[in-house]
């Protein structure tokens, strides 16, 4: 097969001419529409200064965008908002990898607390220690959105909180109590399971829901590991040198738990590995009453199964209800997590003026725009005086939990702890691994990446 | 089956087309029908993601496209960055091919051999340095657009024309390099094809090197250039991998990943809006093809073999 | 002006010699061919003269003028290349005045010069088609349209007619004589047909190997074949060669035995006994004998016939002997013919090949 | 003056060694470097997060000592394999094949079931992403749920229960027109009198199928496998915009493992470790078929 043969004689090649001047031709249109493009580019002229927010979640960006004419206003500035990916994978890897080239934009929203650790320690966020020490607003901040702010490696703060989920566990007592089962606050994690083990028998539908799994990510530690390892009997995962503790009993009896959940049958199995592993059991199951429990967020009873959700759970307030999320042996507790903090950009051109709208974002007013639209509720206990606060009656109560609420405390390398998980509680779900196994995969996944020197080797 | 053209009995011939034309229409079947949803939907005024007859049609999805801004943009976006990607491959490749073709060096044949495995390292294993070897260069331009202008306007508009992350500058040339190494072998073979008497012909006649190729060997270059072009175009225009690492900035998104960032929206798709575009998108990939198909043989037949 | 000097010429492409020291000239209007098998390096030394390839060592001087270092078009020649080299995008016109147009001459002027060399070659009605639509012969008269206009002091032809069939071959033979006698330039004509080359050529350089084998008029190189290479290069059919030995030289004639069979030949300064060498002979200079006296005897292999002559094949002592007869001959194949050498026009090569001097 | 006194080849050599220039660098400073600037990378903790996104630090064979025990890594082998195999070799090969001994056969249509045929190959991976998230739609009234409805088949997740097929079937879907433009040049080479004489012999279809038509096709069998399996190799977007490699990794394949590691797990110098495993791959298949296939240059 010698290509040179299988070329037409040159010579019978048509005409050149023609063409050159088509191409003269379209190399003009092509100036005409670079030319348009460009302009579309071209900056904004006047002396204002132009901050650019990322924003991402259309509730978000409806919020977001009734608080910018206001904070334009008052700072004399511009604001562009950049609308970004919805989906948490994709909004923080897009975020992520502008960071680190230098273009991301001047204010963004970092979406769980775990993530700030890990983004300070790259040297992506500005310092906004002397910023929030210098606000009005500080002092009314509840404490734990205080700590949560900080990075735990330098104690410096980078985030201006704005709201705070408050997690805990949601049943559905409307057929729990139809069944007869008890609603009462389960007293330790075995009468959980034995609640749950109830439900399966009385109702024959799943009866508990702690996310797990690759597909969930961050989710799988956020909404299910912690409240586990919360509980235990060993629920420190930092050692006093901010080390990992992934050996600890207290790791292994949250992967224990997993794996009663699993082997019982008492939680879904197939949909946590589907591609978006939420929507079934969460936006169908639970409004469908095919699952009885599940931890979530205030934002569940706006986001997931509120009036305006894809399957709306009619007489909402009386269908469901809370309990606080039991510890192994005895003892309750309710989760928050400091969530969309706002960050300003370590590399933005006008850090100063960046800061100023970071803390306008976490005025009262400002978190109470978007807890109404998210669901949850304001990082500030001074918002309850706010005159928009009455009509969050279903988040009244969450906020008031705020001064008892606690979190598991992360240092760098959250991310890879998170994924981490993900990959153990995936482990779980396959029944590739037991929970020691998986507990093993976790520690030897975790070190693999940081490095020995960030994990406790010790088993105990 | 076998034969084509040989001699059958009447009977068997029969029963043979009939056979042909049950697996055609199968296949056939197979190949089409996944368009119906996108074709249908783009005209369905209440457009959802299952194919259904549309009870309202409208060519409102389509019209839409010119006032929704982001659309217009996206195409637009698309239009400049694999235009000018295509130009910078036509360019380079023809005049590397041809400097390929007409080489004299020890050299050559080990070069040759390297670009044929240039042309399959696979594009996902080299997101990674390649992203490394752009942020330096990106820190780069951008610490000299900081130095020069001092306007932050000026220098975000600068930076977006010629940063190497999330500006057109790099991720034209990214596209461009993934589509040289096929480019330069359909390029090297045409010219192994044309007669150096040609240029020898010219350079008696008193043409300079730049008067040969321009007057002599551009035109007598045009098919294997289109080929080329052809090639690159539809495979720059259809990549997703380099927009997904190299833009991030609305104003610079290209179709492929303006459609998907939109289609990533779950809770408010304008599946109207998105299947038009889709069409639109498809409509230049599908038109260039139809005029590459016939290069399509020699390219890959040429782009491994000599 | 255009007096082309060859001297001491070497080319070798990496550690390949093409040629090997060339020593070559050519008078100002003369008509020289360089024949030669191909592999010869005639070609080679055609793109040397033109300077598509550099010279490695030695001088080209063109006019006393040296011209290793100048680029091909400020040397003043014009080429016509073997595949015409015409552009297929251009039309009959362009091609023969891209050159001045390149040298930005007006453009009334390259219509004018166009046509002027269009009326010369005959071919005024096809100045508006494209090369795709000329028969072989019209193309050849574009690339040599495209030479002359030029007006070059030297045209150089790269075996020019060896794409065209034989009777438009012997047709533009005349053509080009006659433009060289027209026009006076210098030509310098490459081919490995030696009819071409004794037809065409005031001198003749036949090269072989790289080198030259010998230099001179057409009929020089007939009678005087320098060796055996030319010897048997230029001429048709070939002059016949056969391997012989002295036996015993001294005094006016010596005798020479071929196989079995002894001849006597004119005795030469440089046989000494037990000498190989080769006679040469060409066809029309052997004789059938009638009178049985005979210098060798042979049988016959194969007679053509070819109604004005005839052409025995013979087969003396193992080797192949051919006979050209005026007329026809009564013979059959397996016939055995007794055949005599005119003494006159025998040449005698030695071991080397170099033809002994008388 | 050098220009002066180097000779016309000289000179053009040397003009080529410019007009080359800026092909060959952009294509060493974005693909050649970077192929070997990955072997650099894979033996650091280069991260996009983290202290080692500041200041990473040589790790030596750490990220290939845990790829090789990690079984996400093995996984993604396998389904890459699966996917080559079933969607290039098998699928679009044994589909392209067929129709182009179809098209052969005098028969009605050819033009228009050409063109259907061609059709998908010309689309970008974004919109065979999004046509076939509509396809494999979940519910009664997804496209496929609805066709297989026909035949009394229950409505289906296909994402979901059998990902890896719905891939390739994807991936064969937009190849056939490739396999079926080569194949056909393939046969059309096959001069008609072999199979005259073959005729004349006594073949009967089937025989001189296996026997003639096969045999003389295998250079253009092999020469397409080659093609398929780089290009099918190198293949990310569709994959990406289907499924991004779930559920649970069971479409995985090479290339978004690279970028789910590098870009969603932020773990570069791990990704770069993996990138190096498949450079190596490629080039061994390449070298493999470039040896094969005796190609000239």
């Amino acid at each position: 097969m010698n290509c040179n043969a299988r070329h037409k004689d040159p010579a019978a090649y048509p005409g050149g001419g023609r063409t050159m001047g088509r191409i003269v031709k379209s190399v003009r249109y092509a100036a005409v529409l670079l030319g348009t493009v460009l302009a579309l580019q071209s900056p904004v002229t006047g002396a204002q200064d132009v901050i650019r927010i990322a924003e991402h979640r259309s509730v978000r960006l409806d919020a977001l965008r009734t608080l910018v004419p206001d904070i334009e206003r008052e700072l004399g500035i511009e604001i562009r908002v950049v609308e970004y990916p919805s989906p948490a994978l994709d909004y923080f890897t897009k975020l992520v990898t502008e960071l680190r080239s230098g273009n991301a934009p001047d204010v963004f929203t970092v979406p769980r607390d775990q993530q700030i650790d890990d983004l300070a320690a790259a040297g992506y966020l500005a310092d906004m220690s002397e910023t929030l020490a210098a606000w009005d607003g500080y002092e009314a901040l509840a404490p734990l959105a205080r700590q949560l702010a900080k990075a735990t490696f330098d104690r410096k703060s980078y985030v201006v909180p704005s709201i705070l989920a408050v997690e805990q566990l949601y049943y559905r007592k409307d057929i729990l109590e139809r069944h007869g089962i008890s609603t009462d606050q389960p007293a330790d994690w075995q009468d959980l399971l034995d609640r749950g083990r109830a439900i399966r028998d009385k109702t024959g539908h799943y009866a508990l829901l702690f996310p797990a799994g690759l597909t969930w990510g961050t989710g799988a530690y956020t909404e299910g590991f912690r409240h586990l390892l919360a509980g235990s009997s060993d629920p420190l995962l930092l050692s006093d040198a901010g080390r990992y503790r992934l050996r600890s009993a207290g790791v292994r009896d949250a992967l224990e738990f997993y794996e009663t959940l699993i082997e019982e049958e008492l939680t879904p199995i197939e949909p946590l590995l589907s591609p978006e592993p939420w929507i079934i059991p969460k936006y169908e199951m639970f409004p469908a009453g095919e699952l009885l429990v599940t931890t979530c967020g205030t934002w569940c009873v706006v986001f997931d199964w509120g009036p305006n959700s894809r399957n709306p759970i009619p007489d909402l307030e009386q269908r469901v209800a809370t309990w606080d999320m039991p510890g192994k042996h005895g003892g309750r507790h309710v989760m928050a997590a400091l969530v969309y903090g706002w960050a300003v950009n370590q590399k933005s051109r006008s850090r100063v003026r960046a800061r100023q709208v970071a803390l306008r974002l976490g005025s009262v007013d400002a978190s109470i725009a978007y807890a109404t639209g998210l669901g949850n509720v304001p990082a500030r206990l001074d918002a309850k005086e706010h005159e928009g606060f009455a009509a969050l009656v279903h988040l009244h109560d969450a906020h008031a939990q705020l001064t008892r609420a606690s979190a598991v405390q992360t240092t760098v390398g959250s991310s890879t702890l998170m994924a981490g998980v993900a990959r153990a509680t995936e482990s779980l779900l396959t029944g590739r691994e037991d929970a020691a196994g998986a507990q093993e995969l976790l520690f030897r996944y975790v070190s693999n990446i940081l490095g020995d020197e960030a994990v406790e080797a010790a088993a105990r | 089956m076998a034969g084509g053209a040989t001699v059958e009995s009447a009977a068997s011939q029969r029963r043979g087309n009939l056979r042909a034309y049950g697996i055609l229409l199968f296949i056939s079947f197979y190949c089409a029908v996944p368009f119906l949803w996108v074709l249908v939907a783009s005209f369905d005024a209440k457009p959802s993601q299952f194919l259904r007859w549309p009870e309202d049609v409208t060519f409102s999805n389509y019209s839409n496209l010119f006032v929704n801004e982001s659309g217009m943009l996206w195409l637009l976006n698309s239009v400049v960055v694999i235009g000018i990607a295509t130009i910078i491959v036509l360019v380079f490749a023809g005049l590397g091919g041809y400097a390929l073709s007409r080489t004299r060096a020890w050299w050559k044949a080990p070069l040759l051999y390297a670009i044929i495995l240039v042309r399959i390292v696979p594009p996902p294993a080299l997101i990674v340095p390649v992203y490394k070897v752009m942020l330096t260069l990106n820190d780069g331009v951008n610490a000299t657009i900081n130095a020069v202008v001092s306007d932050p306007s000026q220098a975000l508009f600068l930076s977006r024309i010629f940063s190497f992350v999330d500006g057109y500058l790099g991720l034209i040339l990214v596209l461009a390099a993934m589509q040289l190494p096929l480019a330069i072998w359909i390029m090297k073979t045409f010219f192994d094809a044309i007669p150096v008497d040609y240029e020898e012909a010219a350079a008696l006649d008193g043409a300079s090197t730049l008067q040969t190729l321009r007057r002599i060997l551009l035109p007598l270059a045009l098919p294997g250039l289109a080929a080329a072009g052809l090639f690159a175009f539809i495979s720059a225009w259809g990549d997703f991998l380099m927009p997904l690492m190299f833009t991030s900035s609305p104003e610079l998104q290209t179709l492929p990943l303006g459609l998907f960032r939109a289609f990533l929206r779950i809770d408010r798709i304008d599946y109207g809006f998105l299947t038009a575009l889709a069409v639109i998108y498809t409509l230049p990939a599908v038109i260039a093809f139809s005029f590459a198909r016939k290069f399509l043989t020699r390219t890959f037949s040429g782009g491994v073999k000599g | 002006m255009s007096r082309i000097e060859l001297e001491g010429v070497w080319k070798s492409f990496g550690d390949v010699e093409v040629i090997k020291g060339v020593d070559i000239v050519v008078e100002q209007g003369e008509f020289a061919v360089f024949v030669g098998p191909s592999g010869c390096g005639k070609s080679t030394l055609l793109r040397l003269v033109a300077g598509l390839e550099s010279i490695s060592k030695g001088e080209f001087r063109l006019g006393g003028k040296r011209m290793n270092e100048v680029s091909p078009d400020r040397r003043g020649i014009a080429m016509v290349f073997q595949s015409y080299a015409l552009y297929p995008h251009m039309t009959v016109a362009d091609n023969i005045g891209f050159a001045l147009s390149l040298k930005k001459i007006p453009k009334p002027e390259i219509r004018k010069r166009v046509e002027e060399v269009a009326a010369i070659l005959r071919m005024e009605d096809l100045l508006a088609r494209k090369p795709v639509e000329l028969s072989g012969g019209q193309r050849q008269r574009v690339a040599i349209g495209r030479a002359i206009v030029k007006r070059p002091q030297v045209i150089l032809f790269d075996e020019p007619l060896s794409n065209l069939d034989a009777m438009l071959r012997v047709q533009m033979r005349a053509e080009i004589q006659r433009l060289h006698q027209e026009f006076g330039s210098t030509i310098i004509y490459v081919t490995h047909d030696q009819v071409e080359a004794l037809t065409m050529a005031q001198k003749i350089v036949v090269l072989q190997g790289g080198a030259v084998a010998q230099i001179g008029a057409p009929m020089a190189l007939y009678k005087k074949p320098e060796n055996a290479f030319v010897a048997q290069f230029i001429g048709s059919p070939k002059m016949n060669l056969l391997p012989a030995q002295i036996e015993r030289a001294g005094g006016d004639s010596c005798v020479a035995r071929i196989g079995m069979q002894a001849i006597s030949i004119p005795a030469r300064a440089g046989f000494a006994s037990g000498d190989e060498i080769r006679i040469g002979i060409r066809p029309e200079h052997i004789r059938v004998s009638k009178n049985g006296q005979s210098d060798l005897k042979s049988s016959v292999a194969l007679i053509e016939r070819l109604g004005s002559e005839t052409y025995l094949h013979l087969e003396a002592e193992h080797e192949p002997v051919v006979v050209r007869i005026e007329g026809d001959m009564q013979a059959d194949v397996g016939d055995e013919i007794g055949i005599v050498f005119d003494r006159v026009h025998c040449h005698y090569f030695n071991r080397s090949g170099s033809s002994v001097a008388a | 003056m050098v220009g002066m006194t180097l000779s016309y080849e000289a000179r053009k050599q040397l003009y080529l060694r410019l007009l080359m220039a800026p092909a060959l660098l952009l294509m060493a400073g974005l693909i050649v470097f970077p192929a070997f600037y990955a072997i650099a990378l894979s033996l650091t903790n280069e991260a996009l997060l983290g202290f080692a996104a500041r200041d990473s630090s040589f790790v030596g064979l750490r990220n290939f000592t845990r790829l090789f025990t990690d079984p996400l890594f093995w996984n993604s082998l396998k389904v890459t394999l699966i996917f080559v195999i079933g969607s290039a070799v098998i699928g679009q090969f044994a589909f392209g094949l067929l129709s182009a001994l179809c098209l052969r056969r005098p028969i009605r249509f050819k033009a228009i079931f050409n063109s259907i045929i061609v059709l998908p190959n010309a689309v970008p991976e974004m919109v065979v992403g999004f046509i076939w998230i509509s396809m494999y739609a979940t519910g009664e009234y997804g496209t496929l749920n609805r066709i297989v409805g026909w035949f009394g088949v229950e409505p289906q997740q296909w994402l979901f229960s059998f990902p890896l097929m719905a891939i390739i079937i994807v991936n064969t879907w937009r190849g056939i027109a490739f396999a079926m433009i080569l194949l056909t040049s393939g046969l059309e080479s096959i001069p008609k009198d072999v199979y005259e004489a073959a005729k004349v012999d006594g073949a009967t279809d089937r025989q001189i199928f296996f026997r003639i038509t096969l045999p003389m096709l295998m250079p253009t069998i092999f020469l397409y496998m080659f093609v398929s399996t780089v290009t099918t190799f190198a293949i990310f977007g569709l994959v990406y915009t289907l499924s991004r490699g779930g559920p649970a990794n069971s479409t995985e394949i090479i290339g978004i493992y690279i970028y789910n590691q590098s870009f969603t797990a932020f773990q570069l110098g791990y990704g770069a470790a993996v990138a190096v495993v498949s450079l190596v791959i490629s080039m061994l298949i390449g070298v493999f078929y470039v040896r094969a296939l005796k190609v000239k240059i």
